[in-house]
């Protein structure tokens, strides 16, 4: 190993470290270390004037190495990355050293063992650095075009926007026609405009975009390539294949609606509907509601069906759907303007109008629909006795009354399931969470983002949503689409798997721990080995462990430099 | 086992003023009188919605022991206009259980 | 320089493999919530817990730690869905690693800590040097 | 004995050479006379004396100095002032006789310090009403006391009755300690005008004041707070590090959730859900468990509104942790003796009736209301709000963010109570909005 020439700055970070490790001690410490070129403190390393003069450190004495010893580098990882890179050293032979978060502020209490804790993990991190080797991420350029799949509320209202900002959309809807849902539903709320109308007006703006391709009947069967540079492979109609290049994939699947088991609060029973269906027969009445040739009057709506499920259920959906309090409410008042006459009974559990939409569940009560709660542990009966239908509920609000009603419909407030999209999920390796929905990165910070590089998730496809919400999620969908894509290009982080060609001979072990599909066989010099695919490893290192050969490493974690860091931890302070 | 009458409501509902209906179950008409029965103002009414007509004929003395002082309804957060749905219900009473 | 850990831990080494998005954070909340664990718990982060190669273990134990802590991202991780049974495997494998070489498979402990688990975080270090302290030593 | 200044009311003439020679040997620059370190005074007419520290045992200048600057000789027990001083003038307000003065044009403390032992204004006292010597004056009449301005009594009640001790006395000292000279005193409101071809109007929420539900206490009942203060009582970087309740600082062990604080109650003329205060009740609940693993907590509720993605999950491990739920809204509660509170609500799951229950900490979940200044940020009338004051969405089924001035979105809570995931989506539609627009601006030029 060449002679490295590291430089290593411990900060004081004002008091914060300095009250409880002695800085100065660490630094005297560590500075005949072997490859450490300067050792030094700074009051405050991350201060432009801190980082001014480790910049004329790094030029003046060469180095070719980095450790700063300061707080966590959640906080400022990238920051000294890229003073490394302004100062022409490379970034990925910089390491933090966290001794704010995980060492002085844990041990105020001591500040001697402080101390100690302090030097073992500098020297771990010049142990690490001394091991690192130049890194260059991997830059990709970018396409400026993008799929959306699903061409529902969602995915339509995303091409539009994509489209605004100047980018190419390919829209892929499964269906022979667009819209999803939506298109088949009459009034909605919150604002009373009708599904089908938005949809034709969405539809129309797209045909007269000239950026926009639609393909209808037609279904994504291929993915290769990475974030910026995705080919794809979209099957239209029965047998034709299109190839695409697109730099970034939205996913607009939507949600279906829950099917309840045969028998689930009476379903199968004749008068026994859900809320779809419901809102068909509101949409057709004039005056009164009919079903099956009779006029309704009395009508019964039954909450969180297929939500918040439990019991002997299997894998019950225990989750939310968040829209259907709300939908059944703004049903409800629709049913009363055809027809002030009806008498509606709402079976509920927690009414979550939430937001404006209480204003709902307000209305529909000065409408005179009655709410009644049942328990969670109690749900109601519904039957059909001698040619009626009789539903049994205990009332909580009257005390656990057990009321019997003998309404002409029972609606069942069905929740939004999650489509079967087994085929996508394995095209995509799009993660999918505990409730079956597409799984974001973070639900806060990066609600539309996904593991997965440049494919994004919105709409219901994400989690149960209303129409409004369903949109604002699209959008945002394009913000970070355009974000990605109007640069031109996108540079990944180096921190990925490689191999050892010498040791590996090729079991498959790896490409099967692989999410990713990352490594492929390739053949060198005659012998066949696995290769990784830069841009499509992430460096998680799940294949770190199942290769029996310990042939790969996951750069900056390696197998050298985790060992070196042991070493280094457990050697005696001082 | 109760049998839901929702016609009942319309017996009882004697002006445009009722709207006992819009109640939210919130229970703080019961917390806040100072009769302190438990069945004033929120679970009596609950009755009435539901059409359990014996229990409102079985309560007709809890029915006239409220003082009218709408302590409930100033505190309503629902703006049920309590003290007038209890005169409804009393004239109801007075015509069913009195036959005045 | 002999500095003496606070009774009760009898000053034992830990190494705890700690994963960069989801139990660092926890692990850095404690500290940012000042609540208290022993210094002699060292932590060295890495990407994901199923990215541990049980040879490390080995290696730490051989070093000369106590013991060896796996803060798993458990069902929180972002890279894979099923993490929780990859970094069993690990630590199953670990632990046998460590019968054969003759170290109590009890120095090795696993936990998911998610990215707030901080006072799960100290609880772990408190009872597993505690139950460190009645291992044979290897 | 040593010498000592002897000051005989009586004589004195209030001629003010005492404060014109103390000016005079203090000055360094005849442009800027020290203000004098003695004052002469009169008062009820013709009753003259003279001021001047009186070097007490009660040190309390001394001790309040935040920096050591003042100190005792221990020879002549006389109080001096350093160069340690910074000018915070804590000594001046701490002075029970108002003998230490800030001079504002020399820019330092003055206090008499005797002229280190051959004062001044003794010798230019020409009615000897001050004499500086070992004995008093032989003809000073015994039965004359002193009259002060202020007894000492009087004179600390004076002191004690300012409020501002503990607030900025512009003394400098933060801008002296900082390391990072992150302390500039002297920055100023600046306009500056951006030109800019799309705004986006996130101004957020304003919360519900909990003094405006009377019947709850707030601000009555120090163990009533607001679930803003517990979440700065359970955040990683809490001020007490351990969540107390403030009449005593106790740890409380029965805490209480009083959500709708506020919202769904048109008594406060606020009919809509907060959208927020389940959830963050929830979670504040899940970290108390954690803080105070003994304690017990209630949350009161009409409905739980966990209806987000891993909501309701997040409330039903909230309940197997322990936390009851009481389906009810408190209608009042009251302070016992020992600042416990009772709260009153009817307990309508449990089929109970109107029910009462102790609790040693109270939380109030205040809800969400519009921030109208939204609105006063355009010329009046253009941004139209909604008929809660929200700022309005003009077509927020398939424009969300978008308002009703061309070019001008709006996102997150300020359309409407919003949690952060919604806010989060919504402010990536309007940004979406924003760059369409201006990208369209950019086309048609």
């Amino acid at each position: 190993m060449k002679d490295r020439r590291i430089g290593v700055f411990v900060c004081y970070c004002g008091g914060n470290i300095s009250d409880y490790v002695d800085v100065n001690k660490v630094r005297d410490a560590i500075e005949n270390e072997p490859g450490v070129a300067v050792a030094k403190t700074h009051m405050f390393t991350c201060s432009d004037a801190a980082q001014q003069e480790i910049i004329e450190d790094i030029q003046n004495e060469k180095l070719d190495g980095l450790v700063v010893a300061s707080c966590s580098p959640k906080l400022h990882l990238f920051t000294f990355r890229a003073m490394a890179e302004r100062a022409g050293l490379n970034p990925y032979q910089y390491v933090q050293v966290n001794l704010r978060e995980q060492c002085s502020w844990a041990h105020r209490d001591n500040v001697e063992l402080a101390t100690d804790k302090a030097i073992r993990l500098v020297r771990a991190g010049i142990a690490k650095t001394r091991l690192t080797e130049p890194l260059s991420t991997l830059r990709i350029e970018t396409k400026p075009k993008v799929l959306v799949i699903g061409a529902g509320v969602a995915g339509l209202r995303a091409a539009l926007a994509i489209s605004d900002l100047g980018l190419f959309v390919f829209l892929v809807e499964k269906e022979p026609e667009v819209g999803g849902w939506t298109r088949k539903w009459n009034k909605m709320f919150f604002h009373d405009q009708r599904g089908d109308d938005i949809i034709d007006m969405l539809k129309d703006q797209i045909k007269q975009r000239e950026n926009i391709t639609l393909f209808t009947n037609a279904e994504v069967v291929e993915k290769g390539g990475s974030v910026g540079d995705f080919s794809i492979k979209v099957r239209v109609g029965k047998d034709d294949t299109i190839s695409l290049e697109v730099g970034a994939i939205i996913v607009a699947t939507g949600f279906d609606v829950y099917k309840p088991a045969e028998g689930e609060f009476g379903y199968g029973l004749d008068g026994v509907i859900r809320l779809p269906e419901f809102k068909d027969l509101v949409t057709q009445s004039n005056g009164t509601i009919n079903y099956n040739g009779r006029t309704v009057k009395n009508i019964v709506y039954i909450y969180c069906v297929g939500s918040r499920q439990f019991g002997d259920i299997d894998n019950p959906n225990l989750y939310c759907s968040r829209y259907c309090c709300s939908a059944a409410a703004y049903e409800a008042l629709c049913a009363y303007e055809k027809n002030p006459e009806l008498h509606q009974f709402h079976l509920f559990r927690d009414m979550r109008t939430y937001g404006k939409h209480e204003v709902l569940y307000e209305e529909a009560r000065t409408r005179q629909s009655i709410f009644i709660r049942y328990e969670d542990e109690d749900p109601p009966v519904v039957e059909r006795v001698k040619g009626k239908l009789r539903v049994r509920v205990h009332d909580q609000l009257t005390g656990g009354e057990e009321l019997e009603i003998e309404p002409d419909l029972v609606v069942l407030v069905t929740s939004m399931v999650p489509r079967e999209n087994d085929k996508l999920v394995d095209i995509l390796k799009l993660p999918v969470g505990l409730d079956g929905f597409f799984n974001e990165i973070h639900p806060k910070l990066r609600p539309v983002e996904t593991v997965v590089d440049g494919v994004f998730i919105v709409g219901a496809a994400q989690s149960p949503k209303t129409m409004a919400e369903s949109v604002a999620s699209a959008l945002s969908g394009v913000s970070k689409s355009a974000a990605l894509l109007m640069k031109g290009y996108v540079d990944l982080e180096p921190f990925i798997a490689r191999i050892d060609t010498e040791l590996c001979e090729w079991c498959e072990e790896c490409t099967k721990a692989c999410p990713y599909d990352a490594v492929e066989k390739v053949s060198v010099d005659g012998k066949e080995v696995a290769h990784i695919i830069e841009s499509l490893c992430k460096g998680s290192g799940a294949c770190i462990p199942v290769c029996p050969k310990d042939a790969i490493d996951i750069e900056g974690y390696t197998d050298v430099q985790v060992k070196a860091m042991i070493d280094a931890l457990i050697q005696e302070a001082v | 086992m109760a049998r839901v009458n929702p016609s009942f409501l319309d017996e009882v509902s004697c002006s445009s003023d009722f709207n006992a209906f819009a109640c939210m179950n919130c229970g703080v008409c019961t917390a806040v009188c100072p009769m302190g029965l438990d069945l004033l103002p929120r679970r009596l009414f609950r009755y009435v919605l539901i059409g359990l007509e014996d229990k409102v004929i079985e309560n007709t003395e809890t029915i006239y022991t409220c003082l009218l002082c709408k302590m409930c309804e100033e505190n309503c957060p629902a703006e049920v206009k309590i003290a007038e749905n209890v005169k409804c219900l009393r004239s109801y009473i007075n015509r069913k259980v009195f036959k005045l | 320089m002999d500095p003496k850990e606070p009774a009760g831990n009898a000053g034992l080494k830990v190494l705890a493999f700690s994963t960069n998005n989801i139990s660092d954070p926890g692990i850095d909340l404690a500290g940012s919530a000042h609540m208290h664990y022993s210094p002699s718990v060292l932590v060295l982060p890495i990407p994901c817990s199923s990215g541990i190669r049980p040879s490390w273990v080995l290696h730490a134990l051989k070093a000369g730690f106590d013991g060896v802590f796996i803060a798993a991202d458990g069902t929180d991780c972002a890279y894979l869905p099923d993490c929780t049974d990859r970094t069993g495997k690990v630590f199953t494998e670990a632990q046998t690693l460590l019968k054969e070489n003759g170290y109590d498979p009890k120095r090795l402990k696993m936990a998911a800590i998610c990215s707030v688990c901080a006072e799960s975080f100290v609880s772990h270090m408190e009872n597993f040097q505690k139950d460190l302290i009645g291992l044979d030593t290897a | 004995m040593a010498k000592q200044l002897f000051v005989t009311p009586y004589r004195c003439i209030d001629c003010k050479n005492c404060e014109i020679a103390c000016s005079f040997i203090h000055t360094q620059d005849p442009q800027k006379p020290a203000l004098p370190r003695i004052r002469a005074y009169t008062f009820k007419g013709d009753v003259h004396s003279v001021a001047l520290c009186q070097q007490c045992e009660e040190q309390t200048c001394l001790e309040v100095c935040p920096t050591g600057a003042l100190v005792r000789d221990p020879e002549t027990g006389v109080i001096k002032r350093t160069d340690a001083c910074i000018l915070c003038r804590t000594c001046a307000l701490a002075c029970p006789y108002g003998n230490i003065h800030f001079d504002p044009l020399n820019k330092e403390i003055v206090k008499c310090d005797l002229c280190d032992g051959d004062p001044f204004c003794a010798k230019y006292c020409p009615s000897r009403a001050l004499i500086w010597a070992e004995e008093p004056a032989p003809d000073l009449e015994p039965e004359m006391e002193v009259e002060g301005l202020l007894g000492e009594e009087e004179a600390r009640y004076s002191a004690n009755r300012c409020l501002d001790c503990g607030g900025c006395s512009e003394c400098h000292e933060c801008v002296n300690v900082c390391p990072a000279d992150a302390v500039k005193l002297d920055m100023r409101d600046e306009e500056q005008i951006l030109e800019v071809s799309s705004v986006i109007v996130s101004t957020g929420f304003n919360l519900f004041d909990a003094h405006l539900k009377p019947t709850y206490g707030y601000g009555r009942y120090p163990n009533v707070i607001t679930a803003m203060q517990m979440d700065r009582l359970l955040s990683p970087t809490r001020p007490f590090n351990h969540v107390i309740r403030p009449s005593d600082g106790k740890r409380p062990d029965n805490i209480a959730f009083v959500l709708c604080t506020g919202s769904r109650d048109q008594t406060v003329n606020n009919r809509l859900c907060s959208r927020v205060c389940c959830m963050y009740s929830i979670k504040q609940s899940q970290l108390i468990m954690g803080a105070l693993p003994l304690a017990d907590i209630t949350i009161y509720y009409i409905d739980i509104r966990a209806f987000g993605k891993g909501y309701d999950e997040f409330g039903e491990q909230a309940k197997a942790m322990g936390v009851y739920f009481v389906k009810g809204k408190v209608a009042e509660i009251k302070e016992t003796e020992n600042n416990n509170l009772t709260v009153f609500y009817e307990d309508i799951a449990g089929g109970d009736g109107l029910k009462d229950a102790e609790h040693d900490l109270v939380v109030l979940s205040v809800g969400l209301l519009p921030n109208i200044d939204a609105l006063n940020l355009f010329d009046e009338g253009l941004l139209e709000a909604d008929i809660y004051s929200y700022v309005k969405e003009i077509d927020e089924d398939i424009n969300p963010g978008k308002t009703s001035i061309d070019g001008v979105f709006v996102a997150g809570a300020a359309s409407a109570a919003r949690d952060i995931p919604d806010s989060i989506l919504h402010a990536g539609a309007a940004a979406a909005q924003a760059a369409a627009y201006i990208e369209r601006m950019r086309a048609d030029k």
